[in-house]
């Protein structure tokens, strides 16, 4: 891995570099696996591997691809490295030693999941109900700041779109598919195959979250993973038809208004923000409702964020070449 | 002895690694990459302190008594895509940067910047 | 019947293994970019293939069964696309196959100027 | 022999390490990716059998989904104007 790193720092062509992140994303995935971590495998799989190397290549597309030589002292910049690092270095000598059951981490709240969630929430994966049940407050907080982060791309990168471009688009796109359809026949006949089951996947990481790893972010990022693959293979105007931009702007706030929504409902019955306790007349029933509703929400958004993010980079970057074909 | 605290240098290397492309390179987008590794960093540091010998992942099965400490891979789990959103953020600032300077070179913009006053 | 389960999901393994290992070194070793990808994209498969039976073997019971196969499935899928995908992107930006060794640093002599 | 073949499989990935670095074209690189992740899929049902979890093979599942899906996405991006546009500039 530290390898891997390095090499980053080398090179100059920042399209190998991405292809490296890729290699180190995959790397620490496996770490995760090894340190027990299942669920942040999962994540880090759909998220490092898959979605931010597409987003850094059509980041670079856009902005061309070779870095300058630097013009700084990197001298500096090594001697306030090597510091810092030394003096991190000294700080570990007091941590305590990898692997001991004793440490203090393992002391203060874990105990308490561990044994007792089965009882409190009745979900085998501690992982799940801690991050729906127990920390839900920190969660809710996570989702505001994805949906704000898409936002923000919106924001940043949206296109005004006008209704003349659009219906001179439609001939144009028919032609375009045509060539496209002799290019990328194989693929796309595979991608046929292949798309309708990882949707389904992804359906069964949602909701088989409680008992195996998965949940709503996880869930939301494959489901997206999916979309894109239809956007790349069928071309942007076409996942357009069939994913209305709007719809998905309106999904990724549905998303967190169900997730609050319950936490005000809980609210409404009596009980704490997000204590699902309150949601069926059993406080275990109630549990399992509330934590499938708000992975819900979480999916949803999620799903929705990254559709917004990836159809705001790929069209933004699509209008670019259309304008310099027309310069050309 | 110390040997067994090899898991915080690794951490300490790669922090130090993205560090250094942060404040060393003038790309933007190998800024955001370097923030990316620096980000892993942490999530390394998290997970592996999460780790107790002899333990499993924190899925409640029979027959098991030790678990690894669940709550790490909580925060991380939700910071991993946190941290994919934030990026996409950086990426789209990028982008807009390109299309207002023609450059994502850190000293070309204030060039262009000082030109301009 | 269980030490013969046991033997043959060994014997998966090992040659699994052993496909691994030459397709990695085929990749390592091979002059140009075509025959790393016939190296890696003939052995990957088959040695995913092997290993991906060797542990069928090793637990061959319901779920976790399932899943296998539908790995094993989706690998004979995705890669062969994959490599299929990879060849023709080459072949589309003129990449071209080192023929030979004087040819290609003709090749080479002649584009450099 | 679980054992051997996972330590087979790290080689492997080494090697692949080695060619992603080293290697001359961008297609060398994209094929490295492409084979560590899928010796990523084989080298996570394996650890998942090495600790007697073997429930953890959906993670494996998703790997060689989202490797395809990467891989595609790459081949995609690569393919288009940007180098036609750097090889236009050269001329």
């Amino acid at each position: 891995m530290v390898a891997t790193a390095i090499a980053i720092v080398k090179m100059k062509d920042l399209f190998a570099i991405i292809m490296l992140l890729g290699i180190y994303s995959l790397l620490s995935a496996c770490f995760f696996v090894a340190m027990d971590a299942v669920d942040v495998a999962f994540t880090e799989a759909a998220v490092g591997a898959g979605i931010s190397t597409l987003l850094m290549l059509v980041a670079i597309t856009m902005t061309g691809r070779v870095e300058n030589p630097s013009r700084h002292k990197p001298a500096l910049a090594l001697f306030v490295v090597v510091v810092t690092g030394s003096l991190l270095i000294y700080g570990t000598l007091d941590m305590p030693y990898f692997g001991l059951a004793q440490d203090p981490v393992h002391l203060h709240v874990a105990p308490r999941y561990i044994n007792d969630s089965m009882q409190e929430i009745g979900v085998p994966n501690i992982v799940t109900s801690v991050l729906a049940s127990y920390r839900a407050f920190d969660t809710f907080g996570e989702v505001v700041v994805i949906f704000t982060a898409g936002m923000g791309v919106l924001a940043l990168l949206s296109v005004v779109r006008h209704p003349k471009d659009v219906a001179i688009d439609n001939s144009k796109i028919d032609a375009f598919n045509k060539c496209m359809h002799e290019e990328h026949l194989i693929l796309r006949i595979v991608a046929k195959v292949l798309i309708p089951f990882i949707l389904l996947f992804a359906l069964y990481v949602q909701f088989h979250g409680d008992y195996g790893p998965g949940g709503g972010f996880q869930a939301g990022v494959i489901f997206a993973a999916a979309i894109i693959l239809y956007t790349m293979l069928f071309g942007m105007n076409t996942a357009r038809r069939v994913i209305n931009q709007s719809a998905t702007q309106l999904f990724a706030a549905v998303g967190v208004l169900l997730y609050g929504s319950v936490g005000v409902i809980s609210l409404l019955e009596g009980k704490n923000f997000l204590d699902y306790s309150a949601l069926s007349a059993d406080p275990i029933a109630g549990q399992h409702l509330g934590i499938l509703l708000i992975e819900l929400g979480v999916g949803i958004t999620v799903t929705a964020v990254m559709v917004i993010i990836f159809f705001n980079f790929a069209g933004r970057r699509n209008d670019q070449q259309n304008k310099e074909n027309n310069d050309l | 002895m110390i040997m067994g605290l090899y898991n915080y240098w690794v951490v300490v290397v790669l922090m130090m690694i993205g560090f250094y492309i942060v404040i060393a390179h003038g790309n933007l987008i190998k800024k955001i990459v370097g923030l990316s590794i620096f980000q892993t960093s942490v999530f390394i540091f998290y997970i592996s302190m999460a780790k107790v010998d002899g333990g499993t992942a924190p899925i409640l099965a029979e027959g098991i008594t030790q678990y690894s400490n669940p709550l790490p891979h909580v925060l991380i789990l939700t910071a991993i895509v946190v941290g994919i959103a934030t990026t996409a953020l950086g990426l789209a600032l990028a982008v807009r940067i390109k299309e207002a300077y023609g450059t994502i070179e850190e000293d070309e913009i204030q060039e262009k910047d000082n030109l301009d006053c | 019947m269980d030490t013969l389960m046991d033997i043959s999901s060994a014997v998966f393994l090992l040659i699994g293994s052993f496909l691994c290992v030459s397709g990695g070194v085929g990749l390592l070793r091979f002059p140009d970019f075509y025959t790393r990808m016939h190296a890696v994209g003939v052995t990957e498969t088959l040695a995913t293939v092997m290993i991906l039976i060797g542990l069928m073997l090793q637990n061959p019971e319901g779920l976790v069964l399932l899943k296998l196969i539908i790995i094993l499935i989706m690998t004979l899928f995705i890669s062969p696309t994959a490599s299929h995908a990879l060849a023709s992107a080459a072949v589309h930006n003129n990449l071209l196959p080192v023929l030979d060794k004087k040819e290609a640093t003709e090749k080479e002599a002649s584009s450099n100027p | 022999m679980l054992i051997a073949a996972t330590l087979a499989i790290l080689v492997v990935m080494i090697m692949a390490i080695i060619r992603a670095i080293s290697g001359p074209t961008l297609y060398d690189r994209i094929l490295a990716v492409n084979m560590f992740g899928t010796k990523t899929v084989l080298l996570i049902s394996l650890l998942g059998f090495l600790m007697g979890r073997p429930e953890f093979l959906d993670i494996a599942i998703v790997y060689a989904l989202i490797n395809f899906i990467s891989v595609i996405g790459v081949l995609h991006y690569s393919d288009s104007s940007i180098f036609k546009r750097s090889d236009e500039q050269k001329k």
